[in-house]
């Protein structure tokens, strides 16, 4: 596969060498739970952008991702993976980091499209943002403009082993570690009164 | 006694899910594609009951699910798997066919509890959508059921069953079958009764705040109970099951044949599906019962 | 002793007023006492006749059987209750003149064992029924009392008529010797006579379609005199006519035809009461219903319905005292007997009474018009009658309508005035009350009292 | 006058009278009127214990006049207006039917009551008169106009003896007449049949019409009447299963009114609301309240485990049992869509997001509210589990009637040799189910996260704002109105029926008054007519 489609994010390789210490001290069970939650990704499809257009092939016959047990959900609670497929305007901002917050953990992000990476075509809009990233935790960018379902694929293919194999640190692990820099992140776009709610403090949470 | 119970119980579970995969190969098949793997449904709750968090609401919500489930195992339970009344017939002496009905309803009432106590109102809307097709539904069955308990002069589900060693009575009522048959499409929640879900209009309805080990227990209930209305459509109307194939073959004929129905039609809304059932099974099913 | 003290003395009473014109009130409550005191004699003496001229045409006779020693004591009773409840009133003596002639008027009706004297004391007791009406002086008053005269004429004019006609044919008044003649006569002079008499009586009695002024008079008469109406003066001719009617021995058509009259009477004054506005109105179309009642049950000559039937005459006459001076409270307060007038005040006792009298009326256990009307009812049963079983019972549930229409007004309504109702009222009243709830608990002994006054009243006066 | 019999029946009765007056007793209530509660015990009393028609009857309306005096503190006229209508009006039918069987038979004391020389016309009759009676008080179609109202608008306390006991009269002389006095040979069967098909509908149409109500106390009134509805069915059977289990199920129904009413009373002490449209989310306020309210319901479900379901399975096998296969399925759809009010309840006032800003203002309740409520729970909990705890005393009243007991004696079997079941080992394996499950649950790695916040739901990614409302409860069974059927009983109620009934009775008054209002002069020819009417009518 093109390497150059899919793209890590900046962290990438310090993660690879921190989490294969974690790979290797995986209990059996530990592995086995993996490679079911890489077997089972339940997806909500946030169509925030032009990209949406290219996910309905992806679920319907054509490519048929349910092959590699990949279901579309309606609901964020029932979620573990969600797909942010182009631009986020502010308005739609809010609404993906409200549905992000409400997933269950263990939970991945797919970022659709060029948009995500750094605003792509709308890299001048006053009323987009450039880097999702800033805002909540990301765990596959797909790039392109628009990227083809196959890249979508890919991109579920290449999370799926990194899940298995357990070789990256999750986009919501980082979410909950640096949760102040997000949050200040959000809050200078977004205002306060949109502030996510959440129960616990993560900052003293210890995370295995 | 304990052991049967148990075995019982994994089969139902087994069972549930591998019918529940192979709907959703037959599905694709349908539509044009491969589908997932038999065992995807396994997998999901496996994946789903070790997720690290899920969202709980305090303790009806917690509650709930497990009173669903507990309807759910219940229900199996309460109904024998063979016919010769030896092995695998769990708790049915203690019962009948009428407390099995009302088990059945059980398990959606407690969850119905759970589900409203989240304050979600898509919950509540898809607890009102199933409810009112419980109308419709239950209808059509009952009428069935009493017309067997009434030509059958008992309750008892193993009666029921022994006394079709010669005729099933799909043969001996085929209206009253045909009538239960379509409600039982609806228990199922398939096509085209599966409006209580319906994930464009009601945001998945009841499971709308159900994450993780909750919908885990969800899925897992429907499973067993999908299994057991099956093996209670086989006990009364095709005689049972003599040994363990004969159960996998009639559960299995039974199962093909509504995933079949449930592909080819599109969703009634709540109204038109009640309406439907009110109209036509209904009728056929007092039809059938003035045969009895 | 002598039947003629008990017309005689409120007579003299009323005749000698000038000599004792300040203190009218305690004369009058002393006449009753004492008339009640000649009842109590007499009660051992039952029955007994009392000839003071035989010369026809101007026999005298009087008879004080059971059924007119019934009617007597009642009267009696009532009269002597009025005048207590009205000791208080200094300025209004002009009353008492009047209901001492009334008395005595209604008295003889009952006594009069002959034909004539109960013209003369049909008159008499009419007459001062016309001044009671327009005793208040005003105009509604005055237009009432004429009102009451023309038909009260006309009603004389029949009874005369009819009593002529009898004389003429018989040559003798006595109502035993009528009794026993009446069937001599032509069949077509029978029926006229009979129907002269029902004209007369039953514009007197109140019975549809000769009540028409009926609510007019009732409204425009003096709360307390309306009472009096209602419990005395209607039931003293209902007792003559039928007296007469079951000495003449009248064959069943002729009953039959009074029995529907007084069930179609007792259907239209229900019916009207239903959307009346004023509460005085509605007493008095309740006091037509169950004139009607009394009608078709004492025309059943039927031992048990007629005892049951005086019963509720007994009954009734309580209930409508009651109901008629709790009602005088009320306009004394309010200034207007309408129903949202009467939906106003508060009292909490006034408004216990107006139930119980309700209930009572309706007929509700363990009130005594339960009795009265199960009694009827038995009787219409054991004649087989379940016609008109259902037609009372139907009729009944219209009555419910309007008189609970009225508590549940006074009930859920805004209140506008208290009213303290004075130590005398209250106690007499509650007697009244708890003398309804006695005899619905206990009555078998005025059952029994009753059913040997049917018993005469169906026999009639026989000749002697 | 007063003639009274101790019977096992009338212990029945009055036993339960009892129990809901005294755990009554402990209620705050605003309009406590001890005259008018005593003389109503009386009056009960002396309708149970009665050995003469006549006191029945006296009872009946001591019963009927002295509610009137409970009810009149709180309703408004109309409502007022028309419980006096209809119940003095049945009472009268009562009246009416003493008065005939007076007149047939010659005597009012039960045990002198023959009926075998009376022609069947006259039974008939009698019967049908009395059975108005009871419909009046049980509230069976059409004569149920009164009873929501009344039952509504009547004080909180009062709603719960007028469900729980007053309704019951009905049933209670229903059993007294026609299994004991008439009996089933003398009665006409078309007429019974009409009976059992009058209460199921009755029991459906008030199953839809309650689950139509957004009001609390309207809501459990109508289910009231789909109740009554099912015993009135069972009982025109006419046989000893269904007499059985119309007994339980009268017990059943007087315990789950009583906790459901005084519950719904006391959230309207505490919120005065009593809409569900301005109610709800009020579980974590009240749990306690909530949890005696899901007990209740799911025995006014007829759900396994609890006693609702004991009776509800009698009354079942009982219509099987005699081939009553189309009554069954009908009485079943009932109980179906009961499901629905039920839910309808527990969700308006407890579940779902608060419609009210002042709900955490609430004040907590009284402590007295739970004394009946907590004692029909642990009944109802006790006749599910431990059905032989009663089963005994239904036996009694049937032998006592002249039946033959059918129902087994078990100490948790409950059924007959046509079906049964054991209730220890539905609860019991009910009950660990759910206790294994729990363990699992409790044991998985899986961590809880609470929402902070209740608005924290899954709004497809929206916040919803604080005064959204997210509260469903008042459009809950509004689909109902779209299905063909449905929608024909909902849009139609006997209102007009009776409205017109009304106005014509005012317009013929409005004639008649008229007359009474001649002058003189045309009264004078109204006499002169009339009588020359009857002259020449004489004449010719």
């Amino acid at each position: 596969m093109q390497k150059g489609f899919v793209a890590y994010n900046n962290e990438q390789k310090s993660l690879e060498a921190e989490t294969e210490g974690i790979k290797n001290s995986q209990t059996l069970i530990q592995k086995a739970m993996n490679w079911f939650s890489a077997r089972s990704m339940f997806v909500v499809a946030y169509g925030t952008g032009c990209g949406a257009i290219e996910m309905p092939p992806v679920f319907t016959s054509r490519y048929d991702i349910e092959r590699l047990g990949v279901v579309g959900v309606a609901t964020p609670r029932q979620a573990d993976i969600m797909i942010v497929s182009g631009y986020c305007s502010l308005k739609t901002l809010r609404r993906v980091i409200r549905t992000y917050e409400q997933m269950s953990e263990p939970k991945y992000v797919i970022a659709l499209g060029s948009c995500t990476i750094n605003g792509g075509m709308y890299w001048d809009s006053y009323n987009t943002i450039k880097k999702l990233e800033e805002y909540i935790g990301v765990d596959m960018y797909v790039a392109g403009c628009m990227p083809r379902p196959e890249a979508l694929i890919e991109g579920f293919v290449k999370l799926q082993e990194s899940i298995r194999n357990n070789t990256i640190q999750p986009g919501y692990v980082k979410y909950r570690e640096d949760y102040a820099y997000y949050q200040a992140n959000q809050e200078k776009l977004l205002g306060k009164e949109t502030q996510p709610v959440y129960e616990e403090d993560y900052a003293g949470m210890n995370l295995s | 006694m304990f052991i049967d119970l148990l075995i019982m119980l994994v089969m139902a579970y087994g069972f549930g899910f591998l019918y529940y995969g192979l709907y959703r190969n037959i599905s694709a098949r349908v539509h044009g594609r491969f589908g997932p793997s038999l065992a995807q449904s396994f997998y999901d709750s496996i994946k789903l009951f070790t997720k690290d968090t899920s969202t709980d609401f305090g303790w009806m919500f917690f509650a709930g699910p497990i009173i669903m489930a507990s309807g759910a195992i219940l229900t199996v339970l309460f109904i024998p798997y063979f016919n010769h009344g030896e092995r695998l017939v769990g708790l049915s002496p203690y019962g009948n066919l009428i407390v099995v009905l009302y088990f059945m309803v059980l398990g959606p009432l407690g969850n119905a509890l759970g589900v409203g106590s989240h304050g979600n109102p898509f919950g509540a809307m898809g607890i009102t959508r199933g409810l009112t097709r419980l109308l419709g539904l239950e209808m059509p069955f009952y009428i069935a059921v009493v017309g067997l308990m009434i030509a059958n002069e008992s309750a008892d589900i193993g009666t029921i069953m022994a006394n079709q060693a010669e005729t099933y009575n799909i043969i001996a009522h085929p209206l009253l079958f045909i009538a239960a048959f379509i409600s039982f499409l609806g228990f199922l929640g398939k096509s085209p009764f599966d409006v209580v879900g319906a994930p464009q209009e009601v945001y998945s309805g009841p499971a709308v705040e159900f994450g993780g080990k909750f919908l885990a227990l969800a899925l897992s209930q429907s499973a067993i109970f999908s299994f057991a209305k099956l093996l209670l459509m086989v006990d009364l109307f095709l005689g049972g099951a003599d040994s363990l194939w004969d159960l996998i073959l009639k559960t299995f004929v039974l199962f093909v044949a509504s995933v079949f129905v449930g592909n080819v039609y599109g969703r009634f809304t709540t109204a038109q599906s009640v309406d439907f059932l009110l109209k036509v099974p209904t009728v056929i099913a007092i039809v059938g019962l003035l045969f009895v | 002793m002598s039947l003629v003290y008990f017309i005689a003395i409120p007579i003299l009473a009323s005749f000698l007023t000038p000599f004792y014109k300040n203190y009218l009130r305690f004369v009058s409550v002393l006449v009753n006492i004492l008339l009640a005191g000649f009842a109590a004699f007499f009660y051992s003496r039952l029955p007994l006749n009392e000839f003071i001229s035989l010369d026809s045409p101007l026999s005298i006779i009087f008879i004080l059987d059971y059924v007119s020693f019934f009617f007597v004591s009642l009267f009696i009773g009532v009269m002597l209750f009025f005048s207590l409840y009205s000791i208080k009133e200094k300025n209004n003596t002009a009353v008492f003149v009047v209901t001492n002639i009334f008395t005595s008027g209604a008295l003889g009706l009952i006594l009069s064992a002959d034909i004539f004297n109960i013209y003369i004391f049909f008159e008499i007791a009419s007459i001062s029924a016309y001044i009671l009406t327009g005793l208040n002086r005003d105009k509604v008053a005055y237009s009432g009392a004429i009102k009451y005269m023309i038909v009260g004429a006309v009603a004389s004019i029949f009874l005369l008529l009819g009593i002529m006609l009898m004389y003429l044919n018989l040559g003798y008044l006595t109502l035993s010797s009528i009794g026993a003649g009446f069937h001599t006569m032509d069949k077509g002079i029978q029926y006229l006579v009979l129907l002269s008499l029902f004209i007369g009586f039953g514009i007197k009695t109140e019975i549809l379609p000769l009540n028409f002024w009926v609510a007019d008079i009732y409204q425009a008469t003096p709360t307390k005199i309306a009472a009096l109406f209602s419990a005395v003066l209607s039931k003293a001719y209902l007792f003559v006519f039928f007296h007469i009617l079951y000495t003449l021995k009248v064959d069943a058509p002729a009953l039959l035809f009074l029995t529907a009259i007084g069930l179609l009477s007792f259907a239209v004054a229900e019916l009207s009461a239903l959307r009346s506005k004023d509460v005085k109105r509605i007493f008095a179309y309740s006091t037509l219903g169950q004139l009607g009642v009394l009608f078709l049950a004492l025309s059943s000559a039927n031992v048990v319905v007629v005892s049951g039937a005086l019963f509720l005459i007994l009954v009734h006459s309580i209930s409508k005292l009651m109901l008629f001076f709790s009602l005088d409270l009320v306009e004394k307060k309010m200034h207007s007997t309408r129903v949202e007038a009467f939906a106003g005040f508060r009292s909490a006792f006034l408004f216990t009474i107006f139930a119980i009298g309700f209930l009572s009326l309706l007929g509700i256990p363990p009130f005594a018009g339960f009795i009265a009307k199960l009694t009827i009812l038995k009787g219409f049963a054991s004649m087989g009658a379940y016609g008109i079983v259902g037609a009372i019972l139907a009729i009944s549930l219209v009555e419910a309508t309007y008189f609970f229409r009225l508590l549940s007004a006074n009930q859920r309504s805004k209140k506008t005035a208290e009213i303290k109702v004075p130590l005398l009222q209250k106690i007499m009243l509650s007697l009244l009350a708890l003398a309804i709830l006695y005899l619905g608990l206990f009555p078998q002994g005025l059952l029994d009292f009753c059913t040997d006054a049917a018993q005469t009243l169906i026999q009639g006066v026989i000749h002697v | 006058m007063f003639n009274f019999e101790i019977t096992a029946l009338g212990n029945m009765f009055f036993g339960l009278t009892v129990l809901v007056f005294v755990s009554l007793f402990f209620v705050p209530n605003k309009h406590r009127s001890v005259t008018l509660y005593s003389l109503l015990f009386a009056s009960l009393a002396c309708i149970f214990y009665a050995s003469d028609l006549i006191t029945l009857f006296i009872g009946w309306e001591i019963m009927g006049w002295s509610s009137y005096f409970l009810i009149a503190k709180t309703a408004d006229k109309q409502t007022l207006q028309k419980y006096i209508v209809f119940n003095i009006g049945g009472a009268f039918t009562l009246l009416g039917a003493i008065i005939l069987i007076y007149g047939a038979c010659g005597s009012f004391v039960y045990s002198e009551l023959d009926f075998s020389a009376v022609p069947s016309g006259q039974v008939t009759a009698i019967t049908i008169l009395l059975l108005l009676t009871l419909f009046v008080k049980s509230g069976i179609m059409p004569f149920h106009y009164w009873v929501v109202d009344s039952y509504s608008q009547s004080n909180d306390l009062f709603s719960a003896v007028l469900s729980a006991i007053i309704s019951k009269t009905g049933v209670f002389a229903f059993i007294l007449i026609f299994f004991q006095i008439i009996t089933v040979q003398y009665l006409q069967t078309p007429i019974l049949e009409v009976v059992a098909w009058l209460g199921v509908l009755t029991s459906i149409i008030a199953t839809f019409k309650a689950i139509n109500e957004d009001e609390a106390k309207r809501l459990l009134a109508y289910s009231s009447i789909a109740q009554v509805g099912y015993i009135v069915t069972i009982l025109s059977i006419m046989g000893s299963l269904s007499l059985e289990a119309a007994l339980y199920h009268t017990v059943i129904h007087t315990f789950v009114k009583l906790l459901l009413f005084i519950n719904v009373a006391a959230i309207i002490y505490v919120s005065k609301q009593h809409r569900f449209s301005t109610l709800g989310g009020l579980l974590y306020k009240y749990p306690l309240n909530f949890i005696l309210l899901v007990v209740g319901i799911i025995s006014l479900a007829g759900m396994p485990p609890l006693g609702g379901f004991s009776s509800k399975f009698l009354i079942y096998t009982a219509l099987l049992e005699e081939h009553k296969g189309l009554l069954l399925a009908a009485v079943l759809f009932s109980s179906a869509s009961a499901f629905l009010y039920c839910y309808k309840l527990v969700y308006g006032i407890y579940l779902g997001q608060p419609t009210n800003p002042k709900t955490e203002a609430y004040p907590r309740i009284p402590l007295r509210f739970y004394v009946p409520q907590i004692l029909g729970a642990v009944i109802l909990i006790t006749l599910g589990t431990i059905p032989g705890v009663i089963v005994p005393m239904f036996n009694g009243i049937l032998g006592s009637v002249g039946f033959e007991p059918v129902l087994y004696r078990g100490v948790f079997v409950l059924g007959s040799d046509f079906a049964s079941f054991n209730g220890g080992v539905v609860i019991g394996a009910f009950g660990l189910i759910f206790v294994l499950i729990l363990l699992f649950f409790v044991r998985l790695k899986n961590r809880s996260v609470k929402p902070k916040d209740r608005l924290d739901i899954s709004y497809c990614g929206e916040v919803p704002r604080a005064d959204v409302n997210l509260h469903y409860g008042y459009g809950m069974g509004r689909e109902l109105s779209r299905i063909g059927l449905i929608k024909m009983i909902l849009s139609r109620s006997s209102h007009a029926l009776w409205q017109r009934v009304s106005t014509l009775f005012g317009d013929l008054s409005g004639i008649t008054q008229k007359l009474y209002t001649l002058s003189a002069q045309n009264m004078g020819l109204v006499i002169f007519a009339f009588f020359t009417i009857l002259l020449y009518m004489g004449v010719k």
